[in-house]
């Protein structure tokens, strides 16, 4: 026991944990500066300026205001599930970064489950929003989470079915074995990547994965105009950063999971001096990570949003069955050759 | 390490738990709560099982209780749905319709 | 150190099992019952069965439970649904009798031959449950699928009607 | 095996240390200034009318209901894919079998209804 806490090991993994954790924490604030300033762009606003050059020190104004606010709860609302499922939210959506592979060495630990290691904790995401709704006590926070949980379970479906396919040809659960089995070239140029393999499975990650982290076209649960802000009307100061860190660590871990299924996870060229090549994997994840934030925050400020029940006829009526369709057509395939 | 003792035990203390609650609970959807810990007892010893035994069946089987349980939940929540339009409780002890 | 581990698992399921039962109203018992479930879980990670503690949280606490929250949600039900009923008195002949049953159960499973679980004797990876779930069991497996079809259509018909 | 966890043990304590640590910190930090008015539930500033605890539509069930039982056959799939190529042309029958049984149950489902919104 003894042996081990201060073992060489032991201190390398508390050094990746703390990395990992003090990395995505920083990451998620620069996110929502990011999001910011590009949905700006696009409207032709300048976004945040104010605080630092270019707005950059706008996170840090944001975390320091959401600490001083005021921690309203609701005089009807259930105490303990109130103030229980901001946490209940934010541990899974957190909690999922140990087992992403941010480089060859950069991952907290290798699980051999450790896909379904991330579909199980973000299946438990449901429960803070429900409790988040039913707490509350208020209409539109129910409604809010009455259907946001109804669409991410719809769509959660989908997202496990469209892994099966990669499944098939990887033959393994392990993050980091699923990257390393796309390592290489055909014909030397086209990286061996699933998304040549699999290119429906990758459409439907993508679409599915959208909408399981309520970012529009799908964000019916906080549709403004209809239900406020949906399950979280009734949370400010903390609280609400907490959901709304939630809600970034989701978006940052489905791409991160459609980088590492579909586009090769780390891998890229390797070039330069020794210093260069332990970098530069971590580089390449977070690229391509980045083409997702990109993708999404562009469509969310393009794209009308759905009906309610546009989007749940097409998770159960197209999205499913597209699916299935793809998981015979591979496995057969698989098998014959 | 752990004897395989102490999960039984575990095993049987839960299961217990779930059939008191079985039995003490009115309300119906206790009563199919009280059913899954009974289920997730008997899951434990299973894979105790397997694990002492080293044989994989033990581990397949809690598969099928899984489906069992995921099977019992879904009709018999619609039993409790079609139960509450129609007696407006959930008591077990109200819904004596069938009674003579 | 494993010890430690089994010990603060097992408290938390029994627990929380327990309070399942004590609580008065029926969404806090699901709730408590989502906690007992992921200790379960992690139990079953120390008895190396990997991937059926992933499924037991994805199966159990990601489906079958969102299935009770949603009809304990979607029903509102009042308080306290275990009211004054006529059958009050069963609680005292009947915690007495459960705890002499667990005496029972305790003292024969004390009594049996201690054989050690002995480390990494199996470790239920998925390739080895598949193997054995696709050859073995394959009969249990596709008699499963018409389990699923049977209970579909069941739960279809018991709810179809408009609340 | 069991050391592959014990990162994910560290990870999770860090974690809920850290959602625990901020949910404290803003009650401790935060003003705290409360009337009736702030903590009445939201209604754009209307008085707030009637009970939230209304009953939703049984749809809600259905969508669970249905999602419960393809989680199952999703779960189901994974320990196939893994072993698939072992398995090879037998696996690809064995789990046509398994997926036409669901798929009957799809197109009930579908027939019966339980998939509109719009009814």
């Amino acid at each position: 026991m003894i042996e081990y806490v201060t073992s060489a090991d032991f201190l390398l993994m508390m050094a990746k944990i703390v990395g990992i954790f003090g990395g995505v924490m920083g990451a998620l604030a620069y996110l929502t500066w990011l999001e910011r300033k590009l949905m700006a762009r696009v409207q032709m606003r300048p976004g945040p300026t104010r605080v630092g050059p270019f707005g950059l020190l706008q996170p840090i104004a944001d975390g320091l205001k959401f600490l001083f606010k005021e921690d309203v709860i609701p005089t009807n609302a259930n105490k303990f599930l109130f103030v229980l499922a901001p946490i209940v939210a934010l541990i899974p959506a957190l909690l999922s970064f140990s087992v992403i592979p941010f480089g060859p060495r950069l991952q907290v630990t290798d699980l051999s489950v450790g896909l379904l290691f991330i579909f199980a904790i973000t299946s438990l995401g449901v429960y803070g929003i429900v409790l988040g709704g039913w707490a509350s006590n208020s209409k539109y926070p129910l409604m809010g989470a009455m259907r946001s949980s109804a669409q991410m379970i719809s769509y959660e479906l989908s997202l496990t079915l469209s892994v099966v396919g990669v499944l098939m040809i990887a033959n393994t659960l392990s993050l980091g074995e699923l990257v390393t089995a796309q390592q290489g070239t055909w014909f030397g140029f086209i990286p061996r990547w699933n998304i040549f393999l699999q290119p429906v499975a990758f459409v439907i990650y993508v679409v599915s994965a959208i909408a399981e982290t309520n970012r529009l076209p799908f964000d019916l649960a906080e549709s403004e105009q209809e239900l406020v802000a949906g399950w979280h009307t009734e949370y400010s100061s903390m609280k609400f950063a907490m959901f709304m860190l939630a809600e970034y660590a989701n978006m940052v871990t489905v791409s991160a999971l459609a980088t590492i299924l579909f586009l090769g996870g780390w891998t890229g060229p390797m070039f330069g001096p020794e210093w260069l090549q332990m970098v530069l994997p971590t580089v390449w994840f977070v690229g391509k990570i980045s083409v997702f934030i990109f993708f999404y925050v562009l469509l969310r400020s393009t794209f009308p949003r759905f009906r309610y029940d546009q989007l749940m006829r097409f998770s159960w009526k197209v999205l499913l069955p597209l699916a299935l369709a793809n998981i015979l057509i591979t496995s057969l395939i698989v098998a014959l050759s | 390490m752990i004897p395989l003792n102490w999960y039984l035990i575990l095993g049987a203390v839960l299961f217990v738990i779930g059939v008191l609650g079985f039995f003490l609970k009115r309300n119906i959807i206790a009563l199919l709560l009280s059913v899954e810990i009974m289920l997730n007892a008997v899951n434990l010893t299973f894979v105790a099982f397997s694990s002492q035994r080293g044989q994989i069946s033990g581990q397949v089987f809690v598969f099928f209780v899984l489906v069992v349980a995921a099977a019992e939940a879904a009709v018999g929540l619609a039993l409790v749905i079609a139960m509450y339009r129609n007696r407006e409780t959930l008591n077990v002890d109200r819904s004596n319709l069938l009674k003579w | 150190m494993i010890e430690i581990l089994f010990f603060f698992f097992a408290a938390l399921a029994v627990g929380a099992a327990i309070n399942v039962l004590v609580q008065k109203h029926v969404l806090y018992s699901a709730l408590s019952l989502i906690v007992m479930l992921t200790a379960m879980s992690a139990l079953f990670i120390l008895l190396q069965a990997d991937f059926l503690a992933v499924i037991q949280v994805i199966v159990y606490a990601g489906a079958i439970m969102v299935l009770f929250v949603f009809v304990i949600m979607l029903l509102n039900l009042p308080e306290d649904e275990d009211g004054a009923d006529r059958l009050r008195w069963l609680k005292f002949l009947g915690i007495p009798l459960g705890l002499f049953l667990l005496f029972l159960a305790v003292v024969t499973l004390w009594n049996v031959e201690r054989p050690e679980v002995v480390e990494a004797q199996i470790s239920g990876t998925p390739e080895l449950i598949g193997r054995s779930l696709f050859t073995d069991y394959l009969l249990p497996f596709e008699a499963t699928s018409l389990l699923i079809l049977i209970a579909l259509m069941g739960a279809v018909v018991f709810a179809k009607k408009d609340l | 095996m069991l050391q592959s966890w014990a990162p994910i043990l560290a990870f999770l304590i860090l974690v809920s240390g850290f959602a625990v640590v901020s949910v404290i910190m803003s009650y401790v930090l935060g003003v705290k200034n409360p009337n009736p008015r702030k903590l009445a539930p939201y209604e754009c500033g209307m008085q707030p009318t009637g009970t939230a605890r209304e009953r939703f539509s049984v749809k809600f069930y259905l969508v669970a209901m249905l999602f419960l039982l393809f989680d199952i056959e999703a779960v189901f799939l994974f320990p196939w894919a893994v072993v698939y190529r072992d398995l090879g042309l037998f696996g690809f029958f064995e789990m046509v079998l398994f997926i036409a049984a669901i798929l009957a149950g799809y197109i009930y489902v579908w027939k019966k209804g339980a998939l509109e919104w719009e009814r």
